[in-house]
């Protein structure tokens, strides 16, 4: 089913889905772009290259409450948070993000035990999935192409968007985004030419460029692999870093968290709040024993479970491309730059 | 969600609290399920390990040190954390009395190998306060008809001085078994010791089986494991055959979180039991 | 009914906590708004303990020391004179009036600067009404 | 979690009657962690004690918070009913209602909510208190006396006849300071030598006195009960195990150096006792003006000792001592007058200081007692010129106290010795003292010539050669005047010594504006200092005169008994403790503690304190950013715990 | 008068290859290529050869005074700074983070240092507003003169003006908008504690979750810690990856210190850190 609208009257739309349940959409703010609960349906905007924090957000908020208790009371008059989600609509988001649910899904829901919040609040969502434009030049820190995911790349999308001049068209790509799209009678039914329109667009994104190197997941694995202890090459590529958490916390892959207990005047809250193996009391054990106290194994860390443990553990790179930590590292350091030449690494002297 | 909440913990009863070194800092705490299905549900083996989870505190990872063969109950090994600062979770549980209720996530993490046990002559290395998953693991063993299922069992059990030695009575116990070999070694003897005086290394060297059809399981201290392997490499164990536990900081400890990752494990699922020969492969970075 | 607000008050053990005392020997009334919080010298205090008071919710700050150079630690105070300056400044800046947040020095004998103190210092708070911007919300 | 237990005092109707203490008593029993909450009449009772005590055993409590009068009032009492229950001491808490709620209100309800906030803040903080034990240490039975004028010599006399081993060390040849240079004394006039020359010969004699003449501290390790001082003794190119005293060697000298001792008013030899009675009675060379040491040759010195004493190969030794604590009696300069040109010393060979006059008057001096100028002449008519230098707030803020003393002393000896007129140049005459007012009165009879006005400049006369002119403004009159004299007298200002602010650097001191080394408290400690263990006596605290100084020697000498008198000590509990793990080595601690408790560990890389040397302030655990650093009893979690807890209600 | 970075980057890459060269310095810190022109790096050489590899343009921005700690105590280094980043070094040689003898400055004389992110021109905006460095072993340039001087505290102005409500408004917001990365800390030269206070769980200062009051704590308390001792090289805010603009709060505090103790962080190595100091004739009236 393909459908359109004008993107003039995006926020007619964004009404209709806040009407039916929560709607997350680009909201253009100080910094830049991200995805934020719809208020006023006004706020939506597609004028966004990308976000500055991945849309993980939606189903892995920064901070999540686990269970509210009282100190000093018994632990049998805890309260779970309980999720009670109405329908969720994640609007607008890039090809790239989209890929990034997927791997994150094999992580928190598809092996071991089953992440409740993430799998609940991954339920609740139908994704609007939106592609890239493509008569603008690619970000020059974006890469996704590499990892094999195009700028109009519709899987994994319930329903994906391609501008067509002033109009937006809609597809619905699962049964579910079917659904939705039936609902929403405010958008009008697209022509042939839309329709031609639109296969082409996301035929032509095969062949919009990003920065592109040739990555196969297992030659990848065993390269950093065999990197591993080279640690003049670690220390090379982390000279710069700051040992910072911006790379992490805007990636759509990282997933990493601390469960914390906050308590104020007796009453108490148990919650998750993403955290950063860049930051150095990460692996700091309680008893003062830290396995990665240096930056360079704090950064190697990052990267080769981007790049090797995950596709050992889960068959996938951790990484769609999207460029956020590039873009956003005060100090311009490259995950593309840095996977480009651990393949060369080899040729570095091992110490 | 609360019954299949992982993160949730289950409330528990501390049924009773021992004291078990002079510098009392080591207790163990044997926690009774309030909840009947919770108790059903917590079905564990030897090694694997628990989240002790204190609201307003928080949650420190701790191996399980009895066995699945000991009914009603499950206990939990403790020492106090931090030389300066005080670990919070565990100072709180060491502040906390007979009656008191807390809660507890697990079973978690793999167990000792078993099954690869089987048939096999053990030989059980501890040094410290790292016995306790051990402990756990020997009374599966000796529990009734379990015992049939394994070869020899030769225990090496140290600690700097007696008066740090755990679970006193069953090193009692166990010492009168004939189905049993019990060496009991202390660093340094004080006046009452009538035990051996020595090092774990040593005394391995002394006991220990050949390696035919033996796998040794170690825990200790990191001095003590570095003096110890090359015991049991000298005695021609393959590392495939020398098994230890890790200590990694965790914290949901159900492979969530990522801290515990090293390499391509998440050392709170895929072990903390380890075979020499699966840390070989392994980033070290632990 | 009419605002109480809630007053912290950190003070030193030898000069200002002893000043309170006194007030109290010699039965000087003051109102009751002030909880205080007794630290070896006024130089033990951590900035970040003001910033913590007003999250918790106090409606005015007041910290009291020896007069500079009394200081039972000889320059305990002259450190804490500088750092709780910049303290206030932080809390003007961040949009906190600065008559929330006063630094006294009250000797032993001065019981009733203490009682005059409190007693100015409450008043003034109450004009300015309770205080929201920092106090965490539950 | 605690089992805290919480007694609630009424102490009589004191607290009771503006606080319903059973109300506050019930409110404690519905708080987290408080096993029992009970409320009784007066706490601090025998009674109430037992109560708490029993409590404590029965419902085994591990906090005890009693709510009653001021801490500083009875935390003492409670502490040791914990103390006798097996309980920590440190594991009490006091909440002050009586002084600070009861007291201070007449508002029932008011009170019982202000007691019931401070309460809660009480639980919360009781919850993370933590047992502390103080450290008991060995305490070294010596003392150090530094400096050998009048106040190092009483003190070290006082000591050692306690039977206390003492080091006495003198930076000089001899002992003796400024009094030996002196030659009468006020009000008195009795003989300086006379009455410090046994005392001199007493140190020398004595046994449980070791005496380190030429001798400077160079470093001063360790603390309070437990010093470790490290004494530089200049080479003195004799070897005075050798010498016999015969001083053949000075009378042979051909050196010429300037006789310190007679303020530069004549030369000594290069090898020489800087005076007859020099204690110790044996030579030293001075290398500047030896010529062998400038030539290269002479060694006459050597020649002529039958001793085989003379050593020119000597170099300065290091002496370590120990000791249990230290009495600094470092005394004082006499302020330099040369910047003062308005009053033309050293330019007019008429003008003189004091101590040059002292020494002038001597018949030990240079002059043999005689008042005989520079150029031979007897003055006619002499100007003393008080306060120079002194209550000046260009120079030296301070009045130097002995100076009007001394000066009306000059005006009786010039008199004495002189027909001369003397001129007193004044501003205010202090004369407060025993006796003090009785000679000022005494001198005003001797014709001494009295101007209130402070000399404001001394000039050449332009009539006759050789005279000066005093000029000033007598503020009785009102008038300006100029008086013609042969020689004018400065009474400078006392400052402290040259190297005070390097010896309080030493010792870890602080010091005045001028350099005078500051007490622990002006009045209540004036010879402690905030260094534990280490004692000021004499002028080098302020400027006094030799009474006071002798009784300054001895109020100190029985402090540093006070301390070396026992052979342990119990140092503070509430310390200051560096958590390694978390300092970031920005050194802020070692900056700012006024005791230099915390010290840089440069190989571990992380600040560490001496915890005999805290005082428990806290101030470094304020300005530690990363929180490394706990300060005992007052730790940043157990005060933003009790904040929490004041606030909570 | 002024140098151009090309000029700037050959005399750079001359001096570090000479350092190198003669031992004087085992590192020497500069900047090298990043993923494009307009992202350059933070670059370490240990090699002459190294040097070919250093590049310095207008995006250069970097306060690499923050990498100096990372390396052991007594290391030589050799450190291109500009003028605020060679602030930074003399405020950490002040703290006894580093010895005077142990750093070569490397000075930079330069204008028109540029945001990546915007384009625009930085030098009194976000930073201290100076060209020239205030102390140097070499100047890679000519000292830039002519320019106009702007106080550095101009930016302020509007901020001041505010009343309480709106200035509170302000803060709020913006703090508000914190995530918690730490890229402020961590690309500031004078954050170098670790652990920071904000991250102890005892004392536990401020909750961890991104929370308003928890991120209040942790930017009003990093303020205080780093009152006279800000060297307002804006990098805080440039790493900022939601442009918080901490550098105003920065300048405010500086601006407050200067006015109180009459000093300026950073400005000679003889100074002793404002906050650890005092005059007994500091004035009551800072405390009004």
């Amino acid at each position: 089913m393909l459908k359109k609208t004008a993107i003039n009257k995006i926020s007619e739309l964004a009404a209709v889905l806040m009407e039916k349940g929560t709607l997350l959409a680009p909201v253009k703010e100080a910094a830049g772009f991200n995805f934020r609960e719809i208020s006023d349906a006004g706020q939506v905007n597609l004028h966004f290259h990308n976000t500055i924090i991945s849309p993980k957000s939606a189903f892995f908020p920064q901070m999540e409450d686990f269970v509210r208790y009282q100190t000093g009371k018994s632990i049998l008059e805890a309260a779970p948070v309980e999720l009670n989600l109405k329908p969720v609509f994640l609007f607008g988001v890039r090809p790239c993000d989209v890929k990034s649910f997927e791997i994150m899904d094999i992580h928190f829901s598809g092996t071991g035990a089953v992440d409740p919040y993430w799998k609940k609040r991954r339920e609740a969502a139908t994704i609007f999935g939106h592609a890239f434009d493509l008569n603008e030049a690619a970000d020059p820190a974006e890469f996704y192409h590499t990892l094999g995911i195009g700028a109009a790349d519709p899987q994994g999308s319930d329903i994906f968007m391609v501008t067509k001049d002033n109009d937006l068209l809609f597809k619905s790509i699962t049964p579910k985004g079917k659904k939705l799209l039936e609902e929403l009678t405010m958008l009008t039914e697209a022509s042939a030419g839309d329709r031609k329109y639109f296969e082409d667009y996301i035929a032509r994104g095969h062949d919009y460029k990003t920065r592109f190197a040739s990555v196969e997941p297992k030659a990848i694995a065993t390269e950093f692999e065999s990197i591993f202890d080279n640690r003049e090459f670690w220390k090379n590529v982390s000279n710069a870093c700051l040992s910072c958490g911006v790379c992490t916390f805007v990636c759509p892959t990282c997933y990493c968290f601390d469960i914390c207990d906050e308590t104020l005047f007796n009453k108490g809250t148990r919650r998750r709040v993403w955290d950063a193996c860049m930051f150095t009391d990460f692996t700091l054990e309680a008893s003062g024993h830290n396995p990665r106290t240096n930056v360079y194994q704090r950064l190697r860390q990052k990267i080769c479970h981007k790049y090797s443990f995950s596709i050992r553990k889960y068959g996938v790179i951790s990484c769609v491309g999207c460029g956020r930590c590039t873009r956003y590292c005060p100090v311009n350091i490259d995950i593309f730059s840095i996977v480009e030449q651990a393949v060369k690494a080899k040729w570095y002297k091992r110490l | 969600m609360t019954n299949k909440n992982p993160y949730i913990p289950m409330p528990v009863k501390i049924s009773r609290i021992i004291d078990e070194v002079d510098t009392h800092d080591i207790k163990t705490f044997r926690f009774e399920f309030l909840n009947k299905e919770d108790e059903a549900g917590f079905k564990y083996l030897p090694g694997q390990f628990g989240e002790l989870s204190i609201y307003g505190k928080g949650e420190s990872p701790i191996g399980i040190a009895s066995s699945p063969t000991q009914k009603g109950y499950v206990e939990f090994t403790v020492q106090r954390a931090g030389a300066v600062v005080p670990g919070m979770v565990t100072s709180a549980l060491h502040e906390m009395e007979e009656g008191a209720l807390m809660g507890i996530r697990g079973p978690l993490g793999k167990s000792w190998p078993l099954e690869y046990l089987e048939g096999k002559n053990i030989v059980i290395v501890g040094g410290g306060f790292a016995f306790t998953t051990l402990r756990s693991l020997i009374n599966y063993m000796i529990y009734g008809k379990n015992r049939e299922r394994f070869g020899s069992i030769t225990i090496i059990y140290g600690a700097r001085n007696p008066g740090l030695l755990l679970y006193k009575d069953e090193l009692i116990e166990w010492g009168k078994r004939t189905d049993l070999n019990l060496n009991v070694t202390v660093d340094k003897a004080d006046a009452a010791w009538k035990g051996r005086e020595g090092f774990v290394p040593a005394v391995c060297k002394e006991v220990a089986p050949g390696k035919e059809n033996a796998v040794a399981v170690i825990c200790g201290p990191p001095v003590m494991i570095r003096f110890t392997l090359p015991v049991f490499f000298d005695l021609g164990f393959s590392k495939a055959n020398i098994i230890t536990s890790l200590e990694m900081r965790m914290k949901c400890g159900i492979g969530k979180c990522g801290r515990c990752n090293v390499g391509s494990k998440y050392v709170c699922t895929d072990g903390p039991v380890f075979s020499l020969a699966e840390l070989d492969n392994l980033t070290q970075e632990y | 009914m009419s605002f109480e607000p809630k007053i912290l008050g950190i003070a030193c053990n030898w000069c200002t906590y002893t000043g309170a005392d006194l007030a109290g020997t010699t039965r000087l009334e003051y109102p009751q708004n002030l909880r205080v919080v007794r630290v070896m010298c006024s130089s033990r205090i951590n900035p970040s303990f003001i910033f913590r008071a007003f999250q918790l919710g106090a409606d005015g700050v007041l910290v009291g020391g020896c007069h500079p150079g009394d200081c039972h630690y000889n320059t305990g105070n002259l450190y804490a004179r500088r750092r709780l300056a910049v303290t206030r400044k932080i809390l003007e800046f961040a949009g906190i009036e600065p008559g929330r947040f006063r630094v006294e020095w009250i000797s032993a004998s001065e019981g009733n600067k203490f009682a005059e103190v409190v007693t100015e210092f409450t008043r003034q708070i109450k004009n300015l009404g309770p205080q929201n911007k920092f106090k965490i919300s539950q | 979690m605690s089992r805290i237990g919480v007694f609630v005092c009424h102490c009589g109707l004191n607290i009771a009657k503006t606080v319903r203490v059973s109300e506050l008593a019930q409110f404690a029993a519905t708080l987290p962690d408080v096993v029992v909450a009970k409320d009784y009449k007066f706490m601090c009772s025998t009674p109430g004690q037992e109560m708490i005590a029993n409590d404590i055993k029965q419902h085994k409590l591990d906090r005890i918070i009693v709510t009653a009068c001021s801490p500083l009032m009875h935390e003492q009492t409670f502490r040791k009913v914990l103390a006798a229950s097996g309980l920590n001491q440190y594991l009490l808490t006091i909440v002050n209602i009586r002084e600070q709620v009861s007291w201070v209100t007449h508002d029932i309800e008011e009170g019982t909510a202000k007691a019931k906030a401070l309460l809660n803040g009480a639980v919360y903080r009781a919850r993370l208190l933590a047992p502390l034990t103080s450290r008991v240490i060995d305490v070294n039975p010596d003392v150090m006396v530094i400096g050998a004028g009048i106040a190092g010599i009483q003190a070290a006399l006082e000591l050692a006849n306690t039977g206390k081993k003492v080091y006495l060390v003198e930076k000089n040849s001899t002992i003796g300071g400024h009094m030996a240079q002196f030659d009468k004394t006020f009000p008195t006039l009795d003989c300086s030598a006379c009455i410090l020359t046994p005392k001199m010969d007493s140190i020398l004699q004595h046994k449980n006195i070791t005496m380190l003449t030429s001798c400077e501290v160079s470093e001063v390790k360790g603390f309070v009960g437990n010093f470790d001082i490290t004494i530089r003794q200049k080479a003195r190119y004799v070897d005075h195990g050798k010498c016999n005293a015969c001083l053949a060697c000075t009378e042979k000298c051909p050196g010429k150096g300037v006789s310190e001792w007679d303020e530069g008013l004549v030369k000594r030899k290069a090898i020489y006792i800087p005076f007859p009675q020099a204690v110790p009675q044996k030579p030293v060379i001075d290398r500047d003006s030896c010529t062998f040491f400038k030539k290269g040759k002479c060694r006459l010195c050597e020649k002529v000792c039958e001793q085989k004493a003379i050593d020119f190969d000597q170099q300065d030794t290091f002496i370590q001592v120990k000791a249990g604590a230290v009495i600094l009696a470092t005394g004082y300069d006499l302020m330099d007058t040369k910047p003062l040109i308005q009053y033309g010393y050293g330019k007019y060979p008429g003008v003189y200081n004091a101590l040059e006059v002292e020494r002038l008057f001597n018949s030990a001096g240079p002059t043999g007692g005689k008042v005989t100028m520079r150029d031979g002449r007897e003055p006619q008519a002499i100007a003393v010129l008080h306060c120079i230098g002194s209550r000046d707030k260009n120079n030296s803020e301070h009045c130097s106290r002995v100076c009007c003393m001394y000066s009306l002393k000059f005006a009786h000896l010039f008199k004495e010795k002189t027909s001369a007129d003397v001129y007193q140049f004044y501003i205010d005459m202090r004369a407060a003292g025993k006796g003090y007012e009785e000679f000022y009165n005494r001198i005003i009879g001797e014709d001494v010539k009295f101007i209130r006005g402070k000399g404001a400049r001394v000039a050449q006369s332009p009539d006759e050669e050789g005279r000066l002119i005093v000029e000033a403004e007598d503020t009785i009159t009102g008038k300006f005047i100029k008086v013609p004299v042969d020689m004018v007298v400065l009474s400078p200002a006392m400052v402290p010594r040259a190297d005070s602010r390097d010896i309080a650097r030493l010792f870890n001191l602080s010091t005045d504006k001028q350099g005078f080394f500051m007490e622990r408290h002006p009045k209540l400690a004036p010879l402690s200092t905030m260094s534990e263990g280490i004692f000021i006596a004499g002028v080098c605290q302020s400027p006094k005169d030799i009474p006071d100084t002798v009784a300054q020697a001895n109020g100190a000498a029985a402090e540093a008994l006070t301390i070396v008198v026992k052979d342990k000590m119990e140092l503070e509990a509430t310390t200051a403790m560096v958590n390694p793990a978390s300092c970031c080595a920005c050194q802020n601690c070692v900056r700012v503690c006024p005791y230099g408790a915390p010290f840089f560990n440069e190989s571990k890389g992380v600040s560490e304190i001496n915890e005999a040397l805290c005082k428990g302030c806290g101030l470094c655990a304020s300005v530690c950013p990363s929180s490394a650093i706990i300060a005992r009893h007052f730790t940043n979690d157990q005060v933003l715990a009790e904040m929490e807890g004041l606030m909570e209600f | 008068m002024t140098s151009s970075f090309k000029s700037i980057e050959e005399n750079l890459k001359a001096e570090a290859g000479k350092l190198l060269e003669s031992g004087r310095v085992e590192i020497v810190l500069a900047y090298g290529r990043g993923y494009d022109e307009n992202h350059p790096m933070p670059f370490v050489a240990k090699h002459p050869s190294d040097v070919a590899n250093m590049v310095f343009n207008e995006y250069c921005i970097h306060n690499l005074a923050r990498y100096l700690v990372r390396y052991p105590r007594g290391t030589k280094i050799a450190v291109a700074v500009k003028a605020a980043d060679c602030r930074a070094v003399i405020q950490l040689i002040q703290e006894e983070k580093i010895k005077r003898d142990d750093v070569v400055f490397l000075g930079i004389p330069v204008y028109g240092m540029k945001n990546p992110k915007t384009g625009e021109i930085i030098d009194s905006k976000t930073t201290c507003g100076m060209y020239n460095p205030v102390l140097y072993d070499v100047l890679l340039g000519e000292e830039v003169h002519g320019q106009k001087i702007v106080s550095p505290y101009d930016v302020l102005a509007d901020y001041e003006a505010m009343d309480k409500e709106a200035r509170w408004a302000f803060w709020k917001k913006e703090f508000d908008r914190c995530i918690r990365c730490y890229a402020c800390r961590k690309a500031c030269p004078m954050c170098y504690c670790d652990p920071c206070f904000i991250d102890q769980s005892k004392p536990r200062w401020g909750d961890k979750s991104p929370q308003s009051h928890g991120n209040l704590m942790y930017h009003l308390t990093r303020f205080h810690h780093l009152a006279g001792r800000c060297i307002d090289c804006g990098e805080c805010s440039r790493a900022c990856p939601v442009d918080i603009p901490l550098y105003l709060f920065h300048k405010k505090v500086a601006k407050e210190c200067e006015e109180m103790f009459g000093q300026a962080a950073g400005m000679s190595i003889d100074d002793k850190p404002a906050l650890v100091n005092f005059r007994v004739d500091d004035s009551d009236k800072i405390l009004e």
